[in-house]
């Protein structure tokens, strides 16, 4: 086999790009295009034969190389003595940037890091002869915390259809909020006040939804004078 | 020898259990156990001796580092449950709540499998969550949802900020 | 005040996150952040002074204690079974978040040219990214940034310490 693969140590296909360009000894800002080109489609030849999983990263790439090979072909057009600019541009900006991250990856893993360079104490209550409840601080807690304590506690409940989490429903809830806040404050409101002079539909349609879910709470009660006339909603005593 | 102290002194730290002598001197390698008892009994008196907060004790077969005793109402201190603080249950059922809101505690406790009674209480005082009204239903009960506070806590600007669980599994794919 | 010290060093000994001054000062009560900074410096001196295999360290913007880094084959050896430190695509992405956040997942793709769906759920879990909240364009996708406990593991005072990102410029060559 003409290319040695390990394809495990290729973070992706910006990886293995600059590989080839450290291996040809080849300035980035001048890739020959054509050998580079040649060179990653020979080691995509050889992963898939080798059946390995590629991931479609690399495909995307083989593709964007291919037309950028295409367009250094044609003979450069210079319109109103204004130069073209170079097909290979976005790439190397991209191939940069991506060499910048990986050097400062480098830099990060060479820190003094924590569990492997320098360890805290890890025991925990007995130090202190009577144990502690841990509590976080509401500053400790991100939303990731949050989902993550959902998962738990339904993961504990034992029942699939409970995971679904639809945007709807929380858009139904964020109504039903406003409304209970505005009936706080005020006791009493209408329908076209709830929806302002804001017109779309999805906010007519859960403004509509949350109040029919209040209704059913009996934490607001709704009135019509007439057929087709403005609903008057007022908190429930 | 001065660094065999120090390496015996950042072992029984970073230590989660006590150690054994035996086990000390098997890390060490090139040291045998008498050695390794006696740069322990060293050490021990060093801390004792400079009155130092943490105290060199024998427990259960092995050798810890701890508070010493009568520092413990400081350390208690530092531990105290924060005004501000969640604990994992209370955490739990305001996730419950923030997603399936409104709901009753019956449902927040058929999810849970735990009464939440408490727990509800102090999310309620620490102004997380409210009572959104009573459900037309028999023993009317009371129907929880979350505050305006909640959202400040969380840095939200609506619940519609709230990830999704999808949009979760989707970080996982 | 001999036992100030030793009170600072059991609170160092125990707390699981850095402790800043004005922390310690508030457990204390009767005291002042500018005894409890000065304390800390004598402490400070104190363990490096006499060698110990623990070390005082300034991170993520309070006062911790670790284990000195040259004993750091010892402490592996008694924690042998867990490896630790992070894989090349935890810490590419990490230096992409550190650096550009706040940072959308789309981003971070263009830059490392890979999915990173599975790495960014992974460095939720280890706490060290955090959700930062949604930015205000169609599809409301979720930023990212870091979190202090990425400033404690790396050992960062705050993000300025993060070593200089060597943008290569596109003139220079």
């Amino acid at each position: 086999m003409a290319y040695e693969i390990k394809l495990d140590i290729f973070e992706g296909p910006l990886d293995l790009l600059l590989y080839l360009i450290r291996k040809n000894e080849i300035d980035i800002y001048n890739i020959p295009i054509a050998l580079i080109t040649e060179q990653y489609l020979g080691y995509i030849d050889a992963m898939k034969s080798l059946n390995l999983d590629l991931a479609g990263e690399y495909l995307v790439l083989a593709s964007t190389l291919i037309h950028i090979k295409s367009r250094m072909l044609l003979p450069s057009r210079e319109e109103d003595g204004e130069e073209e600019e170079d097909p290979r541009d976005e790439l190397v900006k991209q191939l940069i940037e991506y060499k910048t991250f990986k050097e400062a990856a480098l830099r990060l893993n060479n820190l003094t890091l924590l569990d492997r360079d320098v360890f805290i104490r890890a025991a925990t209550e007995e130090i202190y002869n009577e144990p502690f409840q841990e509590e976080l601080t509401l500053e400790e807690i991100g939303i990731f915390e949050l989902v993550a304590a959902f998962r738990r506690a339904i993961a504990s409940a034992g029942y699939e259809e409970a995971l679904e989490i639809d945007v709807e429903r929380i858009s139904l809830s964020e109504r039903i909020n406003e409304i209970v806040d505005i009936l706080q404050e005020r006791k009493r409101t209408t329908f076209s006040e709830l929806i302002g002079d804001r017109t779309d539909r999805v906010r007519i349609i859960y403004t509509f939804l949350a109040i029919l879910e209040l209704m059913k709470l009996q934490v607001l009660r709704a009135y019509q004078t007439e057929p087709y006339g403005e609903i008057r909603l007022s908190a429930a005593e | 020898m001065e660094n065999l102290k120090a390496i015996i002194e950042a072992l029984l730290f970073a230590a989660d259990a006590p150690l054994t002598a035996a086990r000390i001197a098997e890390i060490l390698g090139e040291c045998d156990e008498g050695a390794v008892k006696s740069a322990l009994l060293d050490i021990k008196s060093d801390y004792s001796g400079r009155h130092s907060g943490i105290a060199i004790v024998d427990v259960a077969g092995g050798i810890q580092m701890r508070t010493r005793e009568d520092l413990a109402p400081w350390i208690r201190k530092l531990k105290a449950p924060k005004a501000a603080g969640l604990s994992q249950p209370a955490l739990e059922t305001l996730a419950v709540i923030a997603y399936r809101q409104p709901i009753m505690k019956s449902e927040i406790e058929r999810i849970r499998g735990v009464d939440v009674s408490g727990v509800l209480k102090g999310l309620l005082e620490k102004s997380l969550i409210r009572i959104v009204g009573r459900k037309d239903v028999p023993g009317k009960p009371i129907i929880y949802g979350t505050n305006r506070h909640f959202l400040e806590v969380f840095g939200l600007r609506d619940l519609s900020d709230l990830p999704t669980l999808k949009e979760m599994d989707e970080e996982e794919s």
